[in-house]
């Protein structure tokens, strides 16, 4: 009988000093089956598939049975594993930007990859080359043999990489996160493409991913990760619409939706006239008025634009979501809202004053009113800080009360975020991402700002923590009741928190609107297009969306 | 690529400019001047007198500045008060020398950076580490005047199998045989310090590298480690190692003064320490000139050179 | 399209490498050592080699007559000839380009007969012109040569015959030997080239191939000289401006012979069979210490005779000429006619009556002491007259000074203080000395000293026809008790030049102007 | 023999973390990385010269200028360990009292420099007019070889600790200068620092509590890398005779007495050339020590 491609049996990884280790898995991948490995940061996912290619990081220790084809792979010296790596089993990382060599041509990448199997070489490589672009859809392969990298766009980057996982032809493709990095309609394509693959060559792939959307749309199979121990196992259909085990549930509960058709019609009956809402506002908390930003220095020659004419207004206590893809200007706009960069022409006003003209304690006041919360909580604490002295700062910056009330105050704080106060005392590095997070809300909350502009803010997280997240945001703002503007590439979860949404494209506000309206009833054909483009997590939508991605890759 | 250079020159001719000045106006004020040394202690009042208004101390010193600009723009750099000749023979033969001799260290000092950097990372082997980094550290830690002195005492005295300093005799083309020899304790005495401090930073920048996603990738497709240090991780790490050369070059240039005064080297160490103490205005302004121009150079170029190899800056493009 | 360029960079490791070993391997069959050793190597006065010179300073075109560095001196000692020889030990003429001469009985003229076989490097014969040329050139003040003045005051020249040469002069002038001692004879129609350093031509034993500045002087034998054939093939200078080089140039084999060694490398040759050092007669230094009398204190000869009694002259000799010297009082060496040795032990070492005389001056202010930096002898030099000068109760402070602020302030007079410094031409004509060597000028000098009788007794040992007679040695007996009781400039020690040569060089001289002879020099094992 | 020689700094690259989790370990400070390995060595290599210097006056047998008669060029013998020099002068003595002149170089000039270099670096840092100025002067100034300067300078002052003092100053200020600016820019663009921007904080303000304390560790990389750099100056300069002056004793004009005595005296150099190296070493295992702390 022959055997499953890839087999692996009470695996456990575990490492020299404390690191999220594997306890036990157990997965078997069959010819041309998909296999989704499917859990949050530390659930060993990753570790998994690197230990079937057998590129552990050092130190790791790994226990239990690999096979491929029935062949114990665990192990081997390094020598052997160089045989059937990238021949036999090949695996495609999260990052396309750095999983380049920058300074080799793709031709050259591809070459390589042949030849470590004795593959083609000279002529008969680069039209194995060729062959492989052609194969991931990239247009004009010849010409792109002579490209580097850094010439290709994120998605044409990533089909690169994929031809190299393929350029041996490997009976098993193990993809870690493929689509994480990238924009949702390329995402949608690579997917697409992913499957297209497995249809033309029949070659398993075993797709390691957080996101259920992506599960639902490329899996045959689910196998559900935690702590390094599968919890539960089955057919994509039947873990979606039966999922026995708890911890399936809530990774299931926690994906942000988007409307559904019927609560879209509720709610646009529902709806109050918004424009007249703004006018009997008084002043608004933020105002954007014909906004122009440009990127590049004069002297460097190249200037582009990243923000080009935009007005937009957020009324007080609201929420403003801005969506698009990268490169659509939207994180400007927040960062314009902050004073952080140079504005190239209109008018920024936050409560009436314009940022770009207030100085000294005008500025002062107005940064009182105004908190950012950055997509990279690591970043945006100070390593030497503790937690309490970086939700301090802001107080000790204005000088607020005494020495006493302040750290009272950062108690109550840490509490709003739900956190122990203990935290307090302990440093950004020794929190895990979700906590970073919380502290950087709480920290920008410190001074009971009118304006919070928050970048990315979950980007960073798992779905259950940002599910928590944002559950505790919208919470807080309701509290609160700060104005807020939310920046993501996600539009559900934009459409989890925000009354009103913008939808952005090259620095242009395609469309805007109360979110449910715009995420219901798209005016504007680029919002429909990134609408169809998210993954529903849900199997039974997968063959719908099918020809809406084919329309995309052609346009 | 052009426009990059043409934005990278004019800082250069300034900072060339500013230093004609600073030079000029520095070895006027040096206290001294080149009619005592020139005269000595005998040399009768008129004898003073007829060298300094033969020399053109006697015009005004702005006069004098212009006067150095003119032949500087006609290429034309004066004659020497002390040595006698033309500044430009003396320089050539001096500049000869002690290129010969930096490059050679340079050239040592790469190769073994290359050599002893690649083993060190392919073959990852602790005990191999710890030489390396012990000899590393030990290669810096001796200045110039002990190392030269050593090897002198070591191969010229105590075993006497090569010269003791001096260039060859017969120039460097000629016997090329006799002239390795000639070259190699110099050599070596001024490669010891780069070459130890190249092979820190490109074992580094090389570690570095291999953490990188794309070696991650490499390897996922089945390279082999060796083979992605020599053809993925060194290519990479070239550009930044570029930079570092061309300070290190400058390094060994003002090396060269210390172990060219050791091995009684010909270069233009001696020349301008020579000149300074002569106070040979026209010798002095034009090396000092010299080394500013060189270094300045050697910046351009490495900054041509790094942006070259790195292509994301040799072709522009998307992303 | 440009094609993508491979990896070479192993290949090229490869090469580099393999071009090292190369190297090293052609290296192992043909050792520069080796070629370096290799002169001529037959037994007892032979023909050929070529004679390495180490020498501590370069030539400097503008004053190559200066007798100031010893490629100079080399050269121009070797290329050049002068019109009648010193001997090293006495200051009778011999004849050379001259053969005989008749002095007027007035003294204020001098005829000379010149030999007519000789002919310059460029083959035009030597005329009497030449010696005019040569004389005048001397008289230019640019070449800023000692015997300037003495040049100067040589006003009438008979050239009529080529042959034979009569000069007069504005005055009497007992040291006009040491001037024809002194003055090559140079070739009028290179002079230019002379200037630049590209040309040097003479008549004599050796030819003026190349000079690289700061590198060497390379000379040939001069194949129709007029004399007996050197030996030599040829003479190459080395510059080695470090006497620790020098040494061990000399030890590996680069040079025959080192000019510029330190005493203590001397030494350590002369203790070793496989080299020899010749100390000559006739050429001596003098070392001394200078004191500016513009300083207030110094002006007060009881501390001058403190400091010059304090002065441990013998250690010095001793401890840093290695015993290479004699301890001095006055500037002359032994063969000087103004020599007195009763009067050189005046002020033998006393550091009691030194003691004596400061406690009656009362406490002294500390003293500045100026010496020329990175000489090794004067800074040794320099420590222990500190040293002694201490121990007197009187305070010093060093002051190592570059050479050409050195030699400004010496000029300038403005030292404010002590200073060390060496001074030559005591071994001619005493005259020369006071009229010629500028500490000891008369109408000026850096000590700020001047006194009617030293002026009247220097131009009166000056302006007479013998500088040897009994009336010379009068006068210089009063110029010594000048010396003595005014101590401007305190002698610390005679010392003659002494040459390091390994041991297979042979026949080597040094001339009283302080030129290496090798006109009969050979190499042989 | 100038920084570059030494302080290629090397590249950063912290290892890419696999998952996002707490990183429990923590992060090992400027102080453990002297406590161990390397950096232990340098400290105790350091440790050992400065006390020698320190207690010259209790070991010395001899003083360092004293002169004792008749003990000319000894050899090494119970009276005199190091022998005595050619005007009579105990080398052991001088050695011990000349390391105090290298820790006056190093521990005086150095951080003076290093000083006014971040001081300047700092202004430059935030005004571009400043900077544009600073960098031309820091270009000329490192334009010149070290020694090419050295030489320059001595002939304007004359010999002397005091122009090893202007030297050694001349040379690390635009060293600091240009590393403080770089480090600085590099925090600045931190995301916390922008977030202190943003709650209102000031110039001063996001300086003192940000960009220095984030800033320092690689600039006393750089102090301990000058220090090693300061002894090489010194040594050379003294080997060239534009060092200390006579009689006062220094490594490096130590050094210079013992080559003049090579052949018939070489246990002269051995203590200060054994000297220089313990400090240089120290200085540099420090350094390497702390800037592997800090890549880690």
């Amino acid at each position: 009988m022959s055997h499953p491609v890839l087999e692996v049996r009470d695996l456990a990884i575990s490492f020299a000093h404390p690191r999220p280790a594997v306890r036990s898995v157990s997965v078997t991948v069959d010819e041309g089956e998909v296999v989704a490995l499917v859990g949050e940061s530390g659930s060993g996912k990753s570790m998994t598939a690197r230990a079937v290619i057998g590129l552990l990081p050092d130190g790791a220790v790994a226990t239990g049975s690999v096979r491929l084809r029935g062949e114990e792979v665990l192990g081997l010296p390094e020598e052997e594993i160089l045989r059937y790596r990238g021949r036999r089993v090949a695996m495609v990382f999260q990052e396309p930007q750095t999983a380049l060599n920058p300074v080799r041509t793709v031709g050259w990448q591809l070459a390589e990859a042949l030849r470590a199997h004795g593959g083609a070489r000279g002529r008969a490589a680069r039209e194995r080359a060729v062959e492989l672009l052609r194969e991931v859809e990239i247009p004009d392969p010849e010409e792109r043999l002579d490209f580097y990298p850094h010439q290709l766009s994120g998605g044409q980057k990533q089909r690169v990489v994929l031809a190299l996982a393929l350029a041996n032809e490997p009976e098993l493709l193990l993809a870690d996160e493929p689509t994480t990095a990238l924009d949702v309609t390329v995402q949608a394509e690579i997917l697409a493409l992913l499957r297209r693959i497995r249809d033309r060559t029949g070659t398993s792939i075993v797709i390691i991913t957080h996101n259920m959307g992506v599960v639902a749309h490329l899996a045959d199979r689910v196998v559900v990760l935690r702590q390094g121990e599968v919890v539960e196992e089955a057919d994509t259909r039947a873990l979606f619409a039966r999922p026995r085990h708890p911890y399936t549930r809530q990774l299931l509960a926690a994906v942000p939706r988007l409307p559904e058709v019927d609560d879209r019609v509720l709610e646009l009956l529902a709806e109050p006239e918004p424009e007249g809402v703004a006018h009997e506002m008084a002043t608004p908390a933020l105002e954007y008025d014909d906004v122009h930003v440009h990127f590049g220095s004069r002297t460097r020659g190249r200037v582009l634009p990243a923000v080009d004419g935009v007005t937009l207004r957020l009324e007080t206590g609201q929420v403003l979501g801005l969506v698009g893809e990268s490169g659509s200007g939207k994180t400007t706009l927040g960062r314009l809202a902050a004073g952080l960069v140079p504005l190239a022409g209109g008018r920024v006003r936050v409560a009436g004053t314009d940022i770009t003209q207030a100085r000294g304690r005008r500025r002062a006041a107005l940064c009182r009113r105004l908190a950012f919360v950055h997509q990279d909580p690591e970043a945006s604490l100070d390593p030497r800080f503790t937690v309490g002295e970086a939700i301090r700062e802001p107080l000790d910056v204005h000088g607020v009360g005494t020495r006493r009330a302040r750290d009272q105050r950062v108690v109550e704080l840490l509490d709003a975020v739900r956190l122990p106060a203990s935290f307090a005392r302990r440093r950004p590095r020794e929190l895990s991402g979700g906590q970073r997070q919380r502290v950087a809300l709480a920290r920008a909350l410190t001074l009971e700002p009118r304006l919070l502009i928050a970048d990315e803010p979950t980007s960073a997280l798992d779905v259950s923590v940002q599910a928590e997240v944002l559950e505790l945001f919208a919470d807080l703002q309701r509290r609160l009741g700060f104005a807020c503007i939310v920046i993501s590439h996600d539009l559900a979860v934009v459409n989890a928190v925000a009354d009103r949404v913008a939808v952005l494209r090259a620095g242009r506000v395609v469309e805007s609107g109360p979110a449910a309206r715009v995420f219901g009833d798209p005016a504007h054909e680029y919002t429909r297009r990134l609408l169809d483009a998210v993954p529903v997590p849900d199997p039974t939508v997968r063959d719908a969306t099918g020809p809406a991605l084919r329309e995309h890759i052609a346009s | 690529m052009t426009r990059y250079l043409l934005r990278r020159l004019p800082s250069a001719l300034v900072v060339l400019a500013v230093a004609s000045f600073g030079i000029f106006a520095l070895v006027r004020l040096v206290p001294g001047d080149p009619v005592s040394t020139l005269a000595g202690p005998d040399a009768s009042p008129e004898a003073r007198a007829a060298i300094r208004a033969d020399l053109g101390l006697d015009q005004p010193l702005l006069g004098q500045y212009l006067t150095w600009l003119g032949q500087l723009a006609r290429l034309d750099l004066g004659t020497s008060y002390r040595i006698g000749g033309q500044v430009k023979d003396l320089v050539a033969d001096g500049a000869v020398n002690t290129i010969v001799l930096t490059v050679t260290a340079l050239l040592l000092a790469v190769v073994v950076a290359l050599v002893s950097s690649v083993l060190a990372v392919v073959l990852d082997n602790r005990w191999v580490n710890a030489a390396l980094s012990f000899g590393n550290t030990l290669a810096i830690a001796l200045p110039t005047f002990v190392t030269g002195l050593v090897l002198i005492l070591l191969f010229a005295v105590v075993l006497p199998v090569l010269p003791a300093g001096g260039t060859p005799p017969d120039g460097f083309i000629a016997r090329p045989d006799i002239a390795a020899q000639y070259l190699l304790l110099p050599a070596v005495c001024l490669a010891l310090g780069a070459g130890a401090a190249l092979t820190r930073f490109l074992t580094e920048a090389l570690r570095t590298e291999l953490r990188q996603p794309y070696v991650t990738t490499a390897r996922a497709l089945g390279i082999s480690r060796r083979r992605i240090v020599l053809t993925q991780a060194l290519r990479n790490a070239l550009p930044s190692t570029v930079t570092v050369l061309g300070i290190q070059f400058g390094t060994l240039l003002g090396g060269a003064v210390l172990v060219e005064a050791i091995f009684t080297w010909p270069g233009l160490g001696g020349l301008i320490e020579e000149a300074i103490s002569g106070r040979d205005y026209p010798l002095v302004q034009v090396l000092l000139l010299l080394s500013v121009a060189v270094f300045v150079a050697v910046q351009l170029l490495t900054d041509i050179v790094h942006a070259w190899l790195d292509p994301r800056v040799r072709i522009g493009g998307a992303s | 399209m440009r094609r993508e360029r491979r990896p070479h960079l192993l290949r090229g490791l490869a090469l580099t490498l393999a071009g090292l070993l190369v190297v090293a391997v052609v290296s192992a069959c043909s050792s520069a050592v080796g070629e370096a050793n290799g002169g001529g190597s037959a037994s007892g006065p032979s023909e050929g080699g070529v004679l390495r010179v180490g020498a501590g300073s370069d030539l400097i075109p503008a004053s190559v007559f200066t007798n100031s560095s010893d490629v100079a001196n080399t050269l121009v000692g070797t290329v050049y000839e002068s019109l009648v020889d010193y001997p090293t030990d006495s200051l009778e003429p011999q004849p050379r380009l001259a053969t005989s001469w008749q002095q007027s009985d007035d003294g204020l003229s001098l005829t000379l007969q010149l030999r007519d076989d000789v002919t310059f490097h460029s083959g035009r014969d030597l005329t009497s012109e030449d010696v005019e040329f040569s004389i005048r050139t001397w008289a230019d003040p640019a070449w800023t040569v000692q015997l300037q003045r003495t040049a100067a005051a040589i006003t009438g020249f008979d050239t009529s015959d080529p042959h034979a040469i009569t000069l007069t002069f504005a005055h009497p002038l007992s040291n006009v030997f040491d001037l024809l001692d002194m003055l090559p004879i140079i070739d009028s129609e290179s002079i230019d080239q002379l200037r630049e350093g590209t040309a040097y031509v003479g008549t004599g034993p050796f030819v003026f191939e190349s000079w690289t500045p700061s590198s060497k002087v390379v000379l040939t034998r001069n194949e129709d000289y007029w004399g007996e054939q050197p030996l030599l093939d040829g003479v190459e200078i080395d510059v080695v401006t470090d006497p620790q080089a020098q040494a061990s140039q000399l030890r590996s084999g680069q040079l025959d012979v080192a000019l510029g060694l330190t005493d203590r490398d001397r030494e350590s040759f002369e203790k070793d069979d496989a080299y020899s050092v010749t100390e000559f007669k006739g050429a001596e230094n003098a070392i001394y210490l200078g004191a500016d009398l513009a300083n207030p204190d110094l002006r007060e000869v009881k501390l001058r005779q403190a400091i010059a009694y304090a002065l441990d002259r013998q250690r010095i000799v001793d401890e840093v000429f290695r015993g290479a010297g004699t301890p001095a009082n006055l500037p002359w060496p032994e063969s000087s006619p103004a020599y007195d040795a009763r009067a050189n032990q005046t002020y033998a070492y006393d550091a009691a009556k030194a003691e004596e005389l400061v406690s009656q001056l009362g406490d002294q202010p500390t003293l500045p002491l100026a010496y020329p930096a990175g000489n090794g002898n004067f800074e040794a030099v320099a420590q222990v007259v500190q040293a002694n000068l201490e121990a007197v109760g009187i305070e010093t402070k060093l002051e190592p000074q570059e050479y050409s602020q050195f030699i400004k302030q010496l000029i300038g007079g403005t030292f404010g203080g002590l200073w060390i410094l060496e001074h030559s031409y005591a071994q001619y004509t005493p005259s020369t000395l006071t009229v010629s060597a500028y500490p000891f000028n008369a109408d000026k000098n850096a000590s700020h000293f001047s006194s009617p009788a030293y002026q009247k007794h220097a131009d009166g040992a000056w302006q007479r026809d013998s500088g040897t007679d009994r009336g010379a040695v009068r006068i210089y007996r009063q110029l010594n008790q000048d010396l003595l009781d005014n101590l401007f400039l305190i002698e610390i020690a005679v010392t003659p030049p002494r040459v390091a040569t390994t041991a297979k060089v042979h026949d080597i001289g040094l001339s009283k102007r302080n030129e290496l002879d090798l006109g009969r020099a050979y190499l042989a094992d | 023999m100038s920084e570059s020689l030494i302080d290629v700094a090397a590249p950063e690259g912290a290892a890419p973390r696999p998952d996002d989790e707490p990183d429990q370990r923590r992060r090992p400070g400027a102080r453990s990385a002297l406590r161990r390995g390397k950096g232990l060595a340098g400290v105790l290599l350091i440790g050992v010269v400065v006390a020698l210097g320190l207690l010259a006056p209790l070991l010395a047998p001899y003083g360092p200028t004293e002169q004792i008669p008749g003990a000319n060029l000894v050899g090494p013998s119970g009276a005199h360990w190091l022998g005595t020099d050619e005007v009579n002068r105990d080398v052991y003595s001088r050695t011990l009292y000349g390391i105090r002149t290298d820790l006056v170089v190093v521990f005086l000039a150095v951080p003076i420099g290093a000083v006014i270099g971040i001081l300047v670096g700092l202004v430059s840092s935030w005004w571009t007019f400043t900077d544009v100025i600073a960098q031309r002067v820091f270009d000329l100034v490192l334009a010149f070889p070290t020694l090419i300067l050295a030489i320059a300078l001595t002939a304007f002052v004359g010999p002397g600790l005091r122009t090893v003092f202007f030297v050694i100053i001349a040379v690390e200020l635009p060293v600091f200068g240009r590393l403080t600016r770089t480090s600085v820019r590099t925090v600045r663009e931190m995301p916390y620092v922008e977030a202190a921007h943003v709650v209102g904080a000031g110039s001063w303000w996001q300086l003192r509590r940000h960009v220095l304390p984030n800033s320092w560790e690689p600039l006393l990389v750089q102090l301990a890398v000058s220090m090693s750099v300061a002894v090489f100056i010194e040594g050379a300069m003294s080997f060239l005779g534009l060092g200390v002056r006579p009689p006062h004793p220094s490594l490096g004009s130590l050094i210079r007495d013992g080559v003049r005595n090579m052949y018939d005296a070489p246990f002269f150099a051995v203590g200060p050339l054994a000297l220089v190296v313990a400090l240089v070493l120290g200085l540099l295992l420090v350094s390497q020590a702390l800037a592997e702390a800090r890549r880690s």
